[in-house]
């Protein structure tokens, strides 16, 4: 007894129907860029030591390379087709509109594919999502970055909007450590603009090695090597946990206020968006509220550190 | 096979069986709608039960059932010898399986009970584990092929192996089952590892355990829980024992 | 919002129309326990006598009608050394009768987190809107605690919402769809005495309320019981087997996995629903695992569901159906879980200000 | 040609279990030809002492990963009846389609997998994928088709979930069951593919006399439960079934061997055949008419051809039955039990053959003893009796060793023997 007259109509999806949607994210074809990534071509990679590589991606589709924005301490969701999705930081400058570098370490699943694939592989990213480095309130400031081992890779697209803008900024240092010589990454990089635009580089390794002629200690042991001056300074404190707790306590008792720290946390991630909640720290999101916090509300989040 | 820059090689598999009754190995000629691409992925040197080819240049190594005889023994020495990854595969395989709820006499009792005055080997019932290292697990009784598909693309493809590490009754409440506690029954939902979808509560009978404990459970809530519903401590017992898979954790 | 008066009799022809002419669900009677209560579920339906309407409340939530267990997002089909990606927000139009009051609530709670925000869903939006919603009101059972939250009557959200008074039902209607289908069928406006007894149906709905649960400041009070023994205690009892959050209407925590066909010609990216009570819920690659024990993850899971996030604008999102406290093995459940950080709250706060006894 | 050799083959190949087949011959005469099974015993028989009824099935029926159901039913049909219970009507009628999927399943596996790679003279159904894809693709579409069979009946197509004492666990869904009868009518078509094909192999035209055994119930072909016949003319009560098996043990084989009227019988689709014929749909004596397939038929090669004419009337009763119990309410599907004790023999056509289980129960329910007495136990002293005969045969017919390996392999296969069944 089907009878048309009390048949549901089919209702398609429209536009209108994301009003609210923010513009950073633009629609293909009815379809969301959360969705469905941008794809992009595995177009360099650089190993860099034994578990990282820098992979340069260029998103194929001239429109949605434009489109494409960033800030520092973004990230993108990366996808494998195949393989799934990782949550990545953006390593490469914020105004570079022509590739994208992502520094990935060898990690799982996802990971490990990526490192297997070669160059001209296909790829897809969602995003850019998250908080950023306040790079325009740093301006006119001193600015102190410490970063452990992997934490470098999202402070490479702060370090190098200040290399760009280098004027805007007063003193500027990176102390940086890792477990030994060999795993110290871009540190090419970091000469080069220590040389050109005086950006203070600080390395140290835990275990040194023959050619190591460097320091030997931990991270906490390269704070006597600069100065600070806590009422102009800026913090970005980036690596493992343990090391948050250390450092942003010395930084603290220096009298820097906490909220010119900042951190960037990382936890397990499916979508990027706030909805499948595997990120939350405390009452709050990793991907949408950080993953950039400062100091202050880090502090006040459980489960944070 | 290439795919994105990335080859795959056929895994080259063998298959073999001790003592069990052959269902989990019969579960890789299921699911025939996909057979011939899954077996597209694998190039078989050694299957017995399907095959008159054998060789012996295998990298993996389907270990279907317990070990009850010496010569069990030296076969999956030599098996070991040979394999790059050797899986146990099935229940029997991981944790014993029903076989062993002849352990609870002596050998001698058993053959006496069913040969008389012939004599017959057998040892106790051991796991596969117990006898050589085992690189990878896939329990069940039988196997889901449908796990066991995805774990071959998984190895082919060189994606990393996952069990799912959560309980059953996930799955058992994506069915919309009703659940059998509810129904005054004991079911070793709670403790024992999904990935099954559920098919033994979907279909009304409580689940045995056969995939072997979920990670990290609360044994201990769960005897509670039994205690204060008021059910069967032997019934427990029985289900708990059914596929040796709790020994670690029976009290 | 349009009201009108139909008999029962009346009512059940049109639902009977409806159910018959498309894809439908309703509540259907699936078993009786061990204790002789009958135990209800969603289920397809195919004409209007296989609908229970006299149902109490389903023992799982219609939430998955909206939010599938295990859902495929996208699919990858590959070609030489490249892919293309297709994404379909397809819903077929479904019929969906006898939803409760908080079974609503819990939907327009998951378009809040879904819908508003920054990146809504339009997987969860496509069948939003192509499901055709019924409502239905009902006595509350002893354990419900949906007037604590608020949740006992619901203005929005529904195609159309029934309440039963006497020998007639008192419709809302608030879609041109259903109006447009009731058209077919006998109806009149409400007169004065009917209005009285849709007045009085709601005082008997609202005093008939035998659980209640304490939820002012409860937001507060979580936050500052965090690191509550409470927690522990219930903790040490759960099985962390995320019955809870399949049965919940509102919890919508979910997982992406993505997988090859077995021709390698295409693979699949599949959410499914998670539960923050699982082992490895906020394990991350190295094997660490941010809530390592029982109590955080449940601890967690009231946090959701009693503070709120920020996707929701720091709300509560149960809605007190308590179908996580029927379901649970282990007898945890939200009234006895809430009070005891209550209690906990209370002896705190007296010991560290307690104003002088009052002689 | 060579006159002196021994023929030995060690774990025979695409059966399932362990055995081995020896043949020696001297001087272009046969010394000896023999069939020893050694697979490790399970000891089923002492798993099952002390176990509850109702978890019975469920380890029963993890003696065989081919026949579960067989085994399953053949025990709840013992306790059921030890205990007095009669089971609802739809869960007889679904039971019973439960044993067509299995059986459907089995004789698939058998005639497409392990038997067809002989008669097309390759090593397994791999290369057949190749030269023969429309065989192939018959034949898993066949094999799915009794898997979904089993599956929507009983939950599982392996080791069944809701097949239980006093009746069903759970009553099968009419949904599925409509798409099943859907699917039965659309693969139906296929089983004369298989036919035509099986139609062009070369059957070697042996035969040795036996006797057939198999159960019967006057009304039907058989499945479960009934008299048990042989085809010299005994019959006997399901509960005599020692009398019909008169099982003993051989020191070579860890299965053991039985007789009846003679020093050996068979049991398996021929057996069934050659006894009930009469109750076959007409389309499937229609099939067996084409292979010149007729009782009482002694050729062991014929038993491949008695399974896929039994796959004809499967799929035909499979039909009626799901019309009736989709005319049926399926509601109450298990009858309710109390435990008592009492002792009883289950037996039911399992796809091999005749399967008996006898338990013992307590009052509480609990098996105070079991045994179970598998089809391919009872073809065992056949098998190796055949050996001798088709090896003397192929001798006399001027075969080389390679040629009576290959026959001996064949007859072997033909029994579509389930060793660790036997093993159990
Ligand atoms: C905001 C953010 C930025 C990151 N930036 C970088 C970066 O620039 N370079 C880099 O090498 N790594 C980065 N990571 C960590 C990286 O996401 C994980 O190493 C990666 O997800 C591991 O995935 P896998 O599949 O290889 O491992 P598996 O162990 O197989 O993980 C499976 C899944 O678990 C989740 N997961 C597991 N571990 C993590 C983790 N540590 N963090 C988040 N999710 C996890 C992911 O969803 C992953 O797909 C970042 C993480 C976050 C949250
Ligand atoms: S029936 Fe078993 S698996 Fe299902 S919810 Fe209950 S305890 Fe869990
Ligand atoms: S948390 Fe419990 S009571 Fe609240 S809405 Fe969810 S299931 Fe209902
Ligand atoms: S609270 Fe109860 S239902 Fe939820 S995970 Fe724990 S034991 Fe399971």
């Amino acid at each position: 007894m089907h009878d048309q007259r009390f048949v549901i109509p089919r209702q398609e999806l429209n536009r209108e129907d994301f009003a609210s949607s923010v513009p950073d994210f633009n629609r293909r074809s009815e379809v969301m860029n959360t969705d469905m990534g941008y794809k992009c071509t595995v177009t360099n990679i650089v190993r860099l030591t034994r578990q990282e590589k820098l992979f340069q991606i260029r998103i194929i589709d001239p429109v949605e390379r434009a489109l494409f924005r960033f800030r520092p301490g973004q990230f993108l969701m990366l996808e494998l087709p195949g393989y799934g999705e990782v949550p990545i930081s953006i390593s490469s400058s914020s105004t570079n509109h022509e590739f994208l570098e992502l520094c990935i370490r060898k990690a799982g699943s996802v990971t490990t594919a990526l490192f297997n694939a070669g160059e001209g592989a296909r790829v897809a990213i969602r995003g850019p999502f998250g908080s950023s480095f306040p790079m325009d309130e740093m301006a006119g400031h001193n600015v102190l970055l410490i970063a452990g081992g992997l934490g470098i890779a999202p402070l490479r697209a702060p370090l190098f909007w200040i290399n760009e803008h280098r004027n805007r900024f007063l003193d500027v240092s990176l102390l940086y450590g890792a477990k030994d010589p060999s795993q110290l990454l871009f540190t090419w990089q970091f000469n080069e603009w220590d040389m050109i635009s005086h950006i203070g580089l600080h390395t140290i390794v835990e275990h040194g090695s023959e050619e190591w002629t460097g320091k030997t200690g931990m991270i906490t042991d390269l704070f006597n090597d600069i100065s600070i001056d806590p009422a102009t300074t800026y913090a970005i404190v980036c690596g493992p946990p343990v090391m948050f707790k250390f450092v942003c306590g010395w930084l603290d008792g220096l009298g820097i206020p906490m909220n010119r720290m900042f951190v960037s946390l990382e936890r397990r991630m499916h979508c990027g968006m706030g909805k499948c909640c595997r990120c939350m720290v405390g009452s709050t999101f990793t991907c949408i509220d950080g993953p950039v916090f400062d100091y202050w509300s880090v502090m006040n989040l459980k489960e944070a550190i | 096979m290439n795919q994105q820059g990335l080859r795959f090689e056929k895994l080259k598999i063998a298959s073999f069986d001790f003592t069990c009754c052959e269902g989990c190995q019969l579960q890789l000629a299921n699911r025939e709608s996909t057979l011939a691409d899954f077996l597209r992925l694998i190039d078989i040197r050694n299957f017995r039960e399907i095959s008159s080819e054998q060789h012996d240049d295998y990298d993996i190594a389907l270990i279907e059932g317990s070990i009850s005889r010496s010569d069990e023994v030296e076969r999956l020495l030599a098996i070991r010898r040979q394999a790059k990854v050797l899986v146990a595969f099935g229940t029997c395989a991981c944790f014993g399986g029903v076989n062993s709820l002849k352990n609870r006499v002596s050998g001698e009792a058993a053959v006496s009970e069913v040969y008389g005055e012939i004599k017959v080997e057998t040892l106790p019932v051991r796991r596969i584990s117990e006898v050589v290292k085992v690189d990878l697990s896939i329990p069940g009784c039988p196997v889901a092929k449908e796990e066991v598909e995805r774990i071959i693309i998984s190895l082919v493809t060189g994606s990393l192996v996952t069990l799912p590490k959560y309980p059953v009754c996930v799955e058992c409440k994506a069915a919309l089952n009703t659940c059998l506690f509810e129904l005054g029954e004991i079911c070793l939902g709670p403790i024992t590892r999904a990935g099954c979808h559920a098919v033994c509560t979907t279909g009304k009978t409580p689940c045995l355990g056969c995939r072997g404990p979920a990670e990290e459970i609360n044994m201990e809530a769960f005897l509670h829980l039994v205690k204060e519903r008021g059910l069967s401590r032997s019934d427990l017992q029985e289900k708990l024992a059914f596929y040796n898979a709790f020994d670690a954790f029976t009290p | 919002m349009i009201y009108k008066i139909i008999s029962k009799a009346e009512f059940k022809r049109f639902i009977d129309a409806l159910v018959r002419s498309n894809s439908s669900f309703g509540p259907r009677m699936v078993d009786t326990d061990s204790r002789g209560e009958a135990v209800y579920q969603f289920q397809p339906v195919s004409s209007v006598d296989e609908i229970a309407f006299d149902y109490t409340r389903t023992a799982s939530s219609a939430k998955h009608f909206f939010l599938p267990f295990r859902q495929e997002l996208s699919r990858f089909h590959f070609h030489d050394d490249d892919w293309d990606q297709k994404v379909s927000y397809e819903a077929d139009p479904v019929v969906l009768f006898g939803l409760r009051a908080c079974d609503i609530s819990a939907l327009n709670i998951l378009d809040d987190v879904l819908l508003n925000g920054h990146f809504p869903s339009a997987y969860y939006l496509a069948k939003r809107k192509n499901t055709f919603v019924i409502g239905m009101d009902h006595l509350p059972l002893p354990d419900c605690f949906c007037k604590s939250m608020n949740h006992h009557t619901v203005p929005t959200g529904f195609n159309l919402f029934c309440s039963d008074i006497g020998d007639e039902y008192y419709l809302a209607i608030n879609s041109s769809k259903a109006f447009n289908f009731l058209r077919e069928f006998e109806t009149r406006d409400p007169q004065y005495d009917e209005n009285c007894r849709l007045a009085e149906r709601r005082k008997l709905i609202s005093s008939s309320f035998r659980t209640e649960i304490d939820v002012t400041g409860l937001p507060a009070i979580l936050d500052i019981e965090f690191d509550s023994p409470v927690w522990k205690k219930w903790g040490d009892k759960c099985l962390s087997c995320g019955t809870c959050a399949m049965v919940c209407p509102t919890c919508y925590c979910y997982s992406v996995e993505e997988s090859f066909e077995s021709d390698l010609q295409s693979s699949s990216r599949q959410k499914r629903l998670y539960s923050c009570n699982l082992v490895d819920f906020a394990a991350v690659a190295g094997g660490h695992n941010f809530r390592p024990k029982n109590g955080d993850r449940l601890k967690y899971r009231y946090y959701h569901q009693h503070r709120g996030f920020a996707e929701n604008a720091n709300q509560q999102i149960c809605v007190g159906c308590n179908r996580c406290g029927k379901a649970c093995l282990a007898g945890i459940n939200p009234k006895d879980v809430i009070n005891d950080l209550r209690l906990e709250k209370d002896t705190c706060t007296t010991s560290v200000s307690s104003s002088p006894a009052r002689s | 040609m060579k006159r002196d050799y021994t023929i030995a083959i060690h774990h025979l190949t695409r059966v399932e279990g362990h055995a081995n087949i020896t043949i020696t011959v001297r001087d272009g005469q046969l010394m000896e030809a023999r069939w020893a099974v050694v697979e490790t015993p399970r000891f089923f028989e002492v798993m099952l002492k002390g176990m509850s009824a109702e978890r019975v099935p469920f380890l029963t029926s993890r003696i065989c990963g081919i026949c579960s159901i067989s085994h399953a039913l053949a025990s709840i049909r013992a306790l059921e009846r030890a205990m007095h219970i009669l089971p609802p009507a739809v869960a007889e009628k679904t039971r019973l389609l439960a044993m067509h999927g299995e059986t459907l399943q089995s004789h698939a596996l058998h005639l497409f997998f392990l038997a067809a790679p002989d008669f097309a003279g390759t090593a397994s159904i791999l290369p057949l994928m190749e030269s023969h894809p429309d065989i192939v693709r018959a034949g898993l579409q066949l094999k799915e088709l009794g898997n979904e069979i089993s599956r929507v009946t009983t939950g599982r197509c392996t080791h069944p979930v809701s097949l239980v004492v006093g009746g069903l666990s759970k009553a099968p869904d009419k949904t599925q069951l409509a798409a099943l009868q859907k699917m039965i009518r659309e693969r139906k078509p296929l089983l004369e593919t298989a036919c035509a094909f099986f139609r062009t192999l070369a059957i070697p035209d042996f035969s040795r006399e036996t006797e057939f055994i198999s159960l019967a119930n006057g009304v039907s072909y058989p499945s479960i439960g009934g008299h048990l016949v042989s085809s010299d003319g005994v019959e006997r009560d399901e509960n005599d079934y020692l009398l019909m098996t008169n099982e003993y043990t051989k020191e070579f084989s860890t299965s053991k061997f039985t007789r009846l009227s003679r020093e050996t019988s068979a049991a398996g689709a021929l057996a069934r055949f050659n006894n009930s014929s009469a109750f076959l749909h007409p389309e499937a004596l229609k099939a067996a008419e084409s292979f010149g397939l007729r009782p009482v038929c002694h050729n062991p090669f014929m038993n491949n051809i008695a399974q896929l004419v039994e796959c004809v009337h499967i799929l035909e009763d499979a039909e009626l039955l799901i019309d009736s119990l989709l005319d049926s309410e399926l509601t109450a599907v298990k009858t309710p039990w109390n435990p008592q004790a009492g002792s009883a023999t289950g037996a039911v056509e399992a796809p091999r053959g005749i399967l008996y289980h006898h338990m013992e129960t307590d009052s509480e329910g609990r098996v105070v003893r079991a045994d179970c007495i598998i089809p391919t136990t009872q073809n065992n002293a056949n098998i190796d009796l055949d050996l001798k005969a088709i090896a003397e045969w192929a001798l006399e017919k001027g075969k080389n060793d390679r040629e009576i390996e290959k026959l001996c392999e064949m007859v072997v296969r033909s029994y579509d023997p389930c060793i660790s069944c036997s093993v159990h």
